[in-house]
Formats: structure tokens, C-alpha cells, sequence
């Protein structure tokens, strides 16, 4: 049992801390996270990656919550894992080196209406050409691939003319739209069996990544918080000095440390395939709540002025929420953990 | 005891209630959007209001009002509220500022500024918070110099709603006498917001734009006979004040109206049996209910002509963690389509839910926040000693 | 609309709480308050009681719970109430008028090994003489008559030979048995469906009753918190002018007086017939809860000492917990309240 | 990073848990009952992990421990704490009482104090807390004069656990120099209980007898070898106390046992599918495990020579905060028979939940309040002004 990070993991997490200081405010970072390698962080080194581990993605996605830095990045990663773990090796050869370059991005479509969470049943078919929409697909306008999840399994669409964009104006800053589908040509990614293992596992890698960024964005609002309670003063002194705020910022602390190594040790799981269920479920439900609580904390020590756009507060505001929001409530994942704790009728 | 309405109360409720259904169009959410139909529909149902004598009509007799009792007032701010408060800003004008002018104003002022007022046709705002004079109001430095029949103000203003609506007169707070004891030298002026030297600055925030204003004052000339009540004894009138509007604002009603959307919402999406979404919704009731309660309780208090300062504070507490519960737990009950705004086809309930799980993000902060509540509650409620 | 206290009803809380301050202490105070009529207060005029309402009965509950006052007064009341609702003539006359003079005591049976709560159907048969095990039954060892609800409805049991007690050692004050009916002969106390809607009457007044008292409790358990934090200096000064003390007791404020009103409010409903489930339901829900987090809040502000059973602090503490665990816990609760507002399957 | 116990730390906890689940009896419930066997059974089987070499194994070898990894003592740890912490208060001599003297201790008081301690043959207590210094424990006043080769004292201890075990020794914190700034003029004491003068009076609470302990001190004789470190500088050992005692208990290990308790009763219960029952409960898991990988973090703090002090406080909160948690949902599962206590024949789960919730009604108050570890959180953890 070790919860320290290595130096190399250190020296990542810094570096990616380093580039965030630089390009937080790019209107379009992409250019440079290219250059960073992190697009094939997860992709194996034959095909261009650097095979390292989710611990690593992790810690990069942390730094770029912290920004928060908006990139094509999560759901570009998210395609290729499901390219990698389901895609036959000529599609394989076909994304991979691309996508780990970051030359190329994807993203996986999943939601459609009608569906409670992404762990719903689709009920888009994939038999032939697909038809219909999926909603709040995390977007950047020139993606090159979609890997789109249907009741007969995972399909893979070249983004072409048969698809139509609807862009949302969705809750936090990441590009999201909602695509129509008709007649799209689309390629099988591995059996229906096979799918819904690796739609399963896609979906619990994506959750942890994104749980990151959103622990990011945790932190940060806990500094401004910080900030803000020491220079702001009020009845002469600094608004820090009153308990009520003070303890507000102990609480923000202890939650957030607590989803942070709640979700390395989901990372480290799905790196050894080590009860990764109960990781992943136990970090996303935990955090769901905590991340509420974090954010009414940072938005009372903040006053007003956190609700204000002019600062930067909101944005945080902002990943916590849709984080909450996707990739299964707290409901969803209690019950998902109930089971693995077993709790069940009794034979 | 008694826990119901009378028959007649519940009647005017319903005329009341048909009256908004068929004047508040659907577009209708409140003050804080981009659409421009805003500002023009909620004068225009003001004017129709005073028309029907709904206006003005818990204002006393002399001042043109039908000094209705506290409980039909109650129910006009709960249908108000329940449907986004579509008189707008003038609301504060009928809670606080009429009844300020009321007692403060000479008779003069009352000439001038309680008809149109009372007819609907005007917008006030208050210059209250400042920079560095939040929590702690009586810090603020906006400065009037007393030049004889005029005085001349120069400072700024933050946190100002509706004064890029635009205002037409703002309640103006400022420090007159700087030497003096900070809450001592403290006065009310009623400024014409058309007065040279008056920049408003839009500050938008996550509901939207047109929500907040800073408004500074430059070498602004205000003349004497808009002095309200005692020069240097502001501070009074800003107490008074905060009882006239302790419970004026129906919170609650909103947060009743969001929950049956969710019950409708969940039952047409099968989710009526699911026994989390049972117990959530459940919650939320409860916690309205003990709201509403709280608030008849201060309002009964009213109703014996007594002043409910802690139990207002008490029913504000319950109000505004009601409000953020109900824009919480509602988004997780719509699921990952909750992320979508109003103008979406794929947000549930219009995005309405979105929309109120971000209006109140501020609601334990506006209007006193939840800390100064307690405050209230564990010093003048529970008799506990200050801080030293 | 009006939430005051009518000037009868403040004399009857006066009188409940001048009775509290001289006898809290006694050893048995049920001789005092035999002379006080509170037995018959829910008992019609005509049986010797003074026909008053649920009101009256709930502020007086509600002063004894600031003693505590450890009394038969509660379950005797609940007894005569099933009595009055389900008896035949002959078995109200033979006990509504001693009930309401108290000079009977009379309890009523309802829990059994198994079931989840009052609430859940009770397994011992009333067909013929009872046998089986009731638990957790309020007890005072002259009780002279037993409501038992049976899978067939109430029965009416007069204690004798045929009951054997077994004294429980519970959380709260008062005294709890198990009694077990060996062929104890038992009168038929209703039709089976009249007794469901009669016990389903008899719990909600049991349980406002039980919220009531409960909520003097807390209300007591609020006063001694102010007192010791105006009164334990530490770091110099009152613990009550650190924020985090003071703003506990904020809180317990606004959580008992929102059992108050919803408490009172469910009286009220009671006493007129309107929508008393939504109104029981939710007080009861709701002050589950709260009592809660008001205890919790008490016993922080008292530090240790209010862990030490010389302090008076821990009595109050048992009668909230008793009152939360009995009478249907917050799920049950919740549920009921959730087909009230209107959810449920669409046709 | 690591999130595995090695197989060597695996095997040893199987080798320490089967021995427990031979050793232990049916009938333990750690120390604050009724029950006679309690104190003779700790020492029995305090005498069996020393022979073992299980009691002192996080000692150093100079002092006859194995210097064990800080994982392996944390294993320890966990699994006493797991059954109720079956050591009683020796785990106080292995944790924080012998290092101290250890560190602080002259070449003669090692000889005389720590093989008894190793050998699992001596009970001490803690003599901190005055009835006026709790949170502000520097403000004691129990007053030792010094008369050359001894001291005298007088006052009063409260919240003594295990002073009327009985304890054989006591580790006393006394005002040694009334005229010095409070915290400069505290000295540590070694008090043998067997002393003229010393009166113990048992403090029974919720959780039952035996719990705490007032002691007073009467012109109690102390000889000056048994002052423990510099005189007037007892202060510094009290902090050095705290880092030793830090993550001295493993609570969370108990929380989990319990959340397994109750897992098993809904299953019986035909609960386990019951959605409710469900959520609260990996509710409740979810945050037993948040508390354990922040227990482990400060651990690996400690594995790399550094001292979790801010780190420490965050992994008490969400212990302390757990424990409450898991009694009331517990006994909420439970239901109405849930308020039986141990000993009833309808008490479930023999009364466990119940003596649980009981026992941690004062967890978020001992060793440290809720509040005292938010301050270190907010103040050192994260800088902010301390109150002025």
C-alpha cells in the first residue's frame, strides 16, 4: 500500500500543471496538448501510444480541470479505448496512431432521449446504416470518428455528410451536440457480446476521467475560496477569520482529498483490473454528493461575485455539475455498489 | 389554531390565479433573461393590476391602497412568485419602498412619488451594497456632500438588479457624515436615476445577463427634498426596511410549483414508482411544507401586529437551502438531459429545472445570507453573546 | 389561516408546563396526573372526557417531553381512542370512563418479532383466544387493558393470568414489555375492515402524540445547549460566541420549530379530517430527521458532559431516538407521502 | 502508487485475525461494560500478543520491539479496532505512551516503565482534561509545587478513562509554574495510582459504566523521577503526543465490520433487495472507504519518515463523521426493535447497532472535536487567518 505518487508520476502531474499555467486561456489548446502525448497516453506503443497506465490519464485530467482547460482530450481518449479493446486490427491500424498523435479526434456517442443515464439500454439499432440522434456527444467540429453505441453493440461512423449537428448550449464549456444519424454507414466494433463488456468498461474509464477534471476543478475552487476568504474583509477583518467560512473551506478540503484518492484508487483498479467495479462505482457515487457540497460551500465563502460570469468561479462551477450529471447518478451507482457488497435476495 | 385559508380568501386566490394563467404568457421566466418582451410585459400587467386595485391593495387606505389583510397579501405574493414575480422589480416598490416613503417621506414626497408607484409605471432599484460592503452594509463609503439645497455623491454601487432595466429612481444609500460612528452617519436619498453623472454597468452572471449592475457616481447632484427621513440617520430607515420586507418574497410558492413539475415530469417518464425517486421527491415536500409553515407562522405573527425578526430568519433559512435542495435533487432526477438549457428541444421541462437549480445558487447569500440568518437566530432569537 | 395558539390552548400549554416543573421528578407522577383530565381529553363528553381535540392532547405531549415526564399518558390515550373509534356500546362504557378519569391505564399491542413497523401486517391470529408474542408494547405493570392488533383486526384483551410479561430494558425512559398471550381470551373490537381504517387512525394520533413529546425533548435539549454555551467559557470566552457553536444552535431552532408547526398542523388535520395523511406523514418524515441532526447538534455543543448520565442532556436524546424509530421510519414514511403528491404509474 | 497490502502483509493479517477469532470471546464488547471479564481478558490476552511479539512490534528494536512497517502496525490496527480494540487501554502504552517516554524518558525510566509495557503487564490512563480546560487544554490549573525531590499536587482530572480498571499508573499533566504564559509552565508527570491521596470516581455514561473517571488529587506525593521531560515543558510533549496518537485508531475498521453486520441482516431480512435499504447502505460503504484510503494516505505519509498533521484531521472528520453515520442508518434499517438493547431476546443483531450508535454519539467531541480538526484543517492545512 502506497498512496504517494511516483516521480514520474510527480513529474507528469507537474508538467501538465505547467502547461495548464500556459494554455488555460488558448482559445484553442488543442494544437499544443498534441504536442504533449497525452491523446495516446492509453493507446499501446505499437500503435503509436505510450502504453502507460489510467493513474497517468488521471493525473493529466486533474491538472486540466484545474484550468479548466477545454479540449477534445477525455472523449477523444475514450474512442480509442474502445477502438482498442473492441476494433478489429485493421480498424485498429486505421485510428490508432492517429488518434494517439491527437491528428485526429473522436468521440463516443451514447445518450439518446428516452435514456436515464449512458448505463440505459440504446435504442438506436445497428443493423446496416444507422439512423437516428444521439444528444450531448461531447463535440469539436472537425472530429474523424464516432464510436456510436446501439442495442446490437458498438459501431464505428467516419464522420461524414450522413451525420447532421445540432449544437448544444449545454451547461459547461465543453462543446457538446446532439447527431442525427440517417443512413450513416457504420462498421461493427467486436460481437453485441463483446460490446457491452467493453461499452461497460469504456463507460467506467470515461467516468473516472472525467471525475478527475472535475476533482480539478474541486481543487481550484477550493483555492479561490481560499484566496477570497483571506483578502476579503468584512467587519475588519478577513471573512477566513469567522469559523462559519473557515470551517466551510476545512469541509471543501476533506471532500475533495477524499474523492481525489477515491478516484486514483478507481484508476489504479481499472490499471490491474483489481475489483474496478467497486472502485469506479464507490469514487462516482461519493463524488457525485461531494461535489454539491464543494460547490455550495465555495459559492457562499465567495458572495456574490461567484455568481458573477466576470469570474472565474462559475466555470468550476460549472465541470462539477455536469460531471454530476453524466455518466450515471448517485442512484445508478449505489445500487450497481449494493451488489458488490453484496446485498441481494438470498437463495 | 387554524391551518386553512377562509372561504373568501381562497376565492380571491382563484380570481387572482385565472387573472396571471391568462395575462402571463408562457415565454414569461422572470426578469434575468435576454428576451426584450420582458421589461414592457411587466409594466404593462402592473398598470392592469392597479387597475383591479391588486397593485397597492395591502397599502393603507390614505396612501390609495385597500390595507388588505397580511394573509391575502401572503396569497398575492405566492401566485407571484409561483409564476417567476411578473410585476417585476416593482415588487419591492409595494413591499419596502412605498411603505419607506410611507413612513419617512414628508408629505411632499409622498405627493410625488406614491401615485405612479401605485399606478405601475415605475422602476425603482436600491443602492445598497457596495465593493466592500456586503455582509457588512454599514462599512459603505459612497459619499454625499452636503452642499445646502443639494448634495453632490460620488462613490459606487454593486449588485444593483434592474437598474439597466432601466430604473427610473434608485433608493440610494450613502455615507453623509464620515466622522461620525459608522451606522450614525449613514443617509436615504431618492435619486433620479436620468441625473448626469450615472454610469450603469451590466455585471451578467450564470442566469444570465441583466441580473446585477454596478453603478457608479460621478460628482452626482441630488437636491435636498430627495433626502428621505433624517440626514445621518439612514441606518434607521434600513432596519425599518428589512421589516417591511423580511417576508416578502414567497420563496417557498416557487419551490412548490418546481416540485409538482418534477412529480409530473417523473410520472410521465415512469419513474412514479421508482422507489428513490419516491423517496427524493417525498423529501423535498416535506421540506417545502415546513417552509410554507414557517412562513404563515411569521405572517400570523404579522397579523397580531407583531414584527417576526427571528422567525423570519428562521423561515429564510428553511426558504433558500428549500430552493437550492429543490434545483438539485430535480437535475439529478431529469439525469444527464438536465445539462440542457431553455431553447434546447432535448431539455426536459423547457430546461426550467436548469434554470432554477442556477438562479439559486446565490439564494443562501442574496438578501442576507444564511449565515447572518443564524446569526440572527443564535443572538437576538436564542440570547446567545456576540463574537467579542 | 392563523398559526397562534388560541388563549385556552396557551393556558392548557401554561398549566402542562407548571405541572412539568413540579413534577418531573416524581417517582410516579400518573396520581398527579390523573387530576389533571388529560386521560380524557380525547375521550367524548359523554365517557367522562372532556371532548377536546388532538390540539389540546399534542400541547400537552408536547410539555411532558420537556420534563420528561415518564407517564402512561401517551399509550392510555392511543388505547382509548381505538376504544372509542371500534368499541361496541357495551365496551365503551366499560372503559372510556375509567380511561378518562386514568383511573385504568390501557395500552395498546400492535409490534411483533418480524414486522418492519407499526405499519406492517401483524402476523398473530384473532381468531379465538390470542396466543403469540407482542414486543416493544409501552408498559406500566397495573395496565388493566390491551388493544392487540391481530391479522383479523383489533382485539380487546383484559390483562390477566393468560399474559406474561417480559420487561425490556430500552432506549428511553419509559417502561416497554414484550408480552406474550397464552389462549388469552379476547373481544373482537371492530370488523376486520373498519379495524384497519381504525388502527391506521390510532397510529397517526400515536404518533403526532409521540412527535409531540418528542419535540418538547428537543425543545429542552435546545435550552440546555444555549445554556451551556452562554455558559462554558473556553479560549476566554462563551463557547457560544464561536460561530460553529452558535450556528448549531440556529439550527436546532429552525429544526424544532419546523417540527412544531408541521406538528401542530397534523393536530389541526387531525381534529378537521383534512388531508391528515399528508399532514402526519410529513411532520413524521420530516421530524425523523430532524431530531437527528438536533441531537446531533446538542450533544456537540455539550462536549463530553453530555455523554455522562449525571447531565440531564442523554434523557432527551433517548426519547428522540425512541420517537424516530418507532411509528414508521422515514422511508415508510416518504412513500406514503410520495402516492399523496400525486406519484405513482400513469394510466 | 499501490493500492494492495503486499502478500507478506496479507498473510501476517490472517495469521493475527485467526488468532483473534480464537482468542477472542462471544462475549467481549471492549471495555465500558458491566462485565468482570473484561479487564482480566485484556491483560490475558496482552500477555499472549507480547509473547508473540505482537504488542510491541511497532517499537524499536532498542526498545525490544521489531521496528514493524507503519502497514503492518496500521493491520494491527485494524483488526483490534474491528473487535472492539481487545488490548482495552494497553493500546495507549503502544501507541503514543511508551514512544513518548521513549523519546522524552531518562536511561532509568526506560529501564523501570517500558518492559512492563512490552510485556503487556501494566494499565495506564491519561490524566489530560480539567473540568474548565477541554478544547483549551493549556488553561489547566491542577497545580504541582515543587519541594526539591518531589512535587505536590493538587486538583482535578475528568474524562479518565480506565482510572478505575484500575489503572496502575497515570500520565498527569500539571501547572508546574503558575506565573509562566499557559502553555510554558506544564509539566508531565509519571503518577503511580497507588499513591496516598488519590480519589477516583467513577463517571457512568450513555454507553454504560466504567467509561470515564474524575480523579481528584489531594496533596499527592510525586517523587522527581517520575517527572517526564523538562520541567515546565510539558507542552512539547503533548504535541509530540498528538503526532504519535494521530492515526493511533483505525475506527473505520469498526464502521466496516458494522456495514458488514448490516449487510448480513438486510439479506436475512429479505431487505437486500429493497432499493432504499440499498442506497443508504453504499452510502454509508462509500464513505467508509473514502475514510479508510484517507487513513491510508496519511499512513504513507508516515512510511516516508513525514508527519500528517493536517492530513491526520481530514481522515478523523470522515472517521468520526462515519461512525455517526453508520449507528443512525444502522438503527434506522433495524427499525422499532432496534431500540433493544444487548441482552434483549428481540434485541437485533445481539444489540450491536445499538451499543454502536450509543458509543458514537461522543466521537465527533473525543480526542480532538469535529471543530478543533477543522480549524487545523483550515489554519495549517490551508493557511487561512486564525480568529483574532
Amino acid at each position: 500500500m502506497n498512496l504517494e505518487l511516483s516521480d514520474e508520476q510527480r513529474l507528469l502531474a507537474d508538467t501538465a500543471r505547467a502547461f495548464v499555467d500556459r494554455h488555460a486561456d488558448d482559445a484553442d489548446p488543442w494544437p499544443a496538448m498534441r504536442d504533449t502525448g497525452w491523446a495516446g497516453l492509453l493507446v499501446p506503443e505499437e500503435h503509436g501510444g505510450s502504453g502507460a497506465g489510467m493513474t497517468e490519464f488521471v493525473l493529466v485530467c486533474e491538472a486540466l480541470g484545474r484550468g479548466p482547460v477545454v479540449s477534445p482530450l477525455i472523449p477523444s481518449v475514450t474512442a480509442a479505448l474502445a477502438l482498442r479493446w473492441a476494433g478489429t486490427p485493421d480498424l485498429q491500424d486505421q485510428w490508432l496512431p492517429t488518434l494517439a498523435t491527437g491528428a485526429f479526434t473522436g468521440t463516443v456517442a451514447v445518450l439518446e432521449a428516452g435514456m436515464r443515464d449512458e448505463w440505459s439500454p440504446a435504442p438506436m439499432s445497428g443493423l446496416g446504416a444507422l439512423t437516428g440522434t444521439k444528444v450531448l456527444v461531447p463535440w469539436v467540429p472537425d472530429v474523424a470518428v464516432i464510436v456510436v453505441v446501439t442495442s446490437e453493440g458498438l459501431r464505428v461512423v467516419e464522420r461524414s455528410g450522413a451525420v447532421r449537428v445540432h449544437d448544444h448550449d449545454p451547461l459547461c464549456a465543453e462543446p457538446h451536440a446532439a447527431l442525427t444519424f440517417q443512413q450513416a454507414p457504420a462498421e461493427r466494433l467486436g460481437s453485441t457480446a463483446d460490446s457491452a463488456v467493453v461499452l461497460a468498461r469504456v463507460l467506467d474509464y470515461n467516468a473516472v476521467a472525467r471525475l478527475a477534471y472535475a476533482i480539478g476543478a474541486a481543487e481550484r475552487a477550493l483555492e479561490l475560496s481560499v484566496d477570497h476568504a483571506t483578502n476579503r474583509h468584512q467587519f475588519g477583518r478577513p471573512i477566513g477569520t469567522f469559523q462559519a467560512v473557515a470551517h466551510r473551506c476545512a469541509e471543501m478540503r476533506a471532500d475533495v482529498d477524499a474523492c481525489r484518492y477515491l478516484a486514483y484508487r478507481a484508476a489504479w483498479a481499472l490499471d490491474h483490473d483489481a475489483d474496478a467495479a467497486i472502485a469506479v462505482t464507490a469514487a462516482k457515487s461519493f463524488a457525485n454528493d461531494a461535489m454539491r457540497r464543494v460547490f455550495l460551500h465555495a459559492h457562499q465563502v465567495h458572495g456574490a461575485m461567484g455568481f458573477a460570469t466576470e469570474h472565474e468561479l462559475h466555470r468550476y462551477t460549472r465541470v462539477a455539475k455536469s460531471f454530476e450529471l453524466s455518466l450515471g447518478g448517485t442512484t445508478r451507482h449505489r445500487d450497481r455498489l449494493a451488489t458488490e457488497i453484496g446485498l441481494g435476495s438470498r437463495p | 389554531m387554524d391551518f386553512e385559508f377562509t372561504e373568501e380568501e381562497e376565492a380571491f386566490r382563484t380570481e387572482l390565479s385565472d387573472f396571471l394563467d391568462a395575462e402571463v404568457p408562457d415565454w414569461w421566466q422572470g426578469m434575468f433573461t435576454e428576451d426584450e418582451r420582458a421589461m414592457p410585459f411587466t409594466r404593462e400587467l402592473c398598470a392592469k393590476l392597479a387597475d383591479r386595485g391588486w397593485l397597492t391593495m395591502a397599502w393603507p387606505p390614505e396612501h390609495g391602497g385597500s390595507g388588505a389583510s397580511v394573509w391575502k397579501q401572503a396569497i398575492v405574493r405566492e401566485e407571484m412568485w409561483a409564476r417567476e414575480e411578473p410585476r417585476g422589480p416593482q415588487y419591492m416598490n409595494l413591499n419596502y419602498i412605498g411603505p419607506l416613503l410611507m413612513r419617512f417621506g414628508t408629505p411632499e414626497q409622498h405627493a410625488r412619488f406614491l401615485p405612479p408607484m401605485a399606478r405601475g409605471e415605475v422602476i425603482w432599484c436600491q443602492g445598497f451594497s457596495e465593493p466592500d460592503a456586503g455582509s457588512d452594509l454599514a462599512s459603505l463609503i459612497t459619499r454625499a456632500e452636503d452642499r445646502g439645497d443639494h448634495f453632490i455623491v460620488n462613490g459606487q454601487k454593486i449588485w444593483t438588479s434592474y437598474a439597466d432595466s432601466p430604473a427610473d429612481w434608485c433608493l440610494l444609500l450613502v455615507r453623509s457624515n464620515p466622522s461620525a460612528p459608522k451606522h450614525r452617519g449613514i443617509s436615504m436619498l431618492l435619486l433620479d436615476m436620468t441625473t448626469p453623472g450615472i454610469t450603469v454597468r451590466p455585471i451578467d452572471t450564470m442566469a444570465g445577463p441583466h441580473e446585477f449592475n454596478e453603478v457608479f457616481l460621478d460628482d452626482v447632484r441630488v437636491p435636498r427634498d430627495c433626502l428621505l427621513g433624517g440626514q445621518d440617520h439612514g441606518w434607521d430607515l434600513v432596519v425599518a426596511g428589512l421589516t417591511f420586507e423580511r417576508t416578502g418574497i414567497a420563496r417557498y410558492a416557487r419551490a412548490g410549483r418546481v416540485i409538482e413539475l418534477l412529480v409530473d415530469y417523473a410520472n410521465d417518464a415512469g419513474l412514479g414508482d421508482d422507489p428513490i425517486v419516491r423517496d427524493r421527491l417525498a423529501d423535498l415536500y416535506t421540506r417545502y411544507d415546513a417552509a410554507r409553515l414557517l412562513n404563515y407562522r411569521a405572517i400570523s405573527m404579522q397579523a397580531k401586529g407583531e414584527v417576526p425578526t427571528v422567525e423570519a430568519s428562521v423561515a429564510r433559512m428553511h426558504n433558500t437551502q428549500l430552493e437550492q435542495a429543490v434545483g438539485h435533487v430535480g437535475l439529478e432526477i431529469l439525469g444527464p438531459t438536465g445539462q440542457l438549457r431553455a431553447g434546447d428541444e432535448w431539455a426536459p421541462l423547457r430546461g426550467e429545472i436548469h434554470r432554477y437549480w442556477t438562479r439559486n445558487i446565490p439564494s443562501t447569500l442574496a438578501g442576507g445570507s444564511l449565515e447572518v440568518q443564524k446569526n440572527i437566530v443564535a443572538q437576538r432569537g436564542l440570547g446567545l453573546p456576540r463574537e467579542p
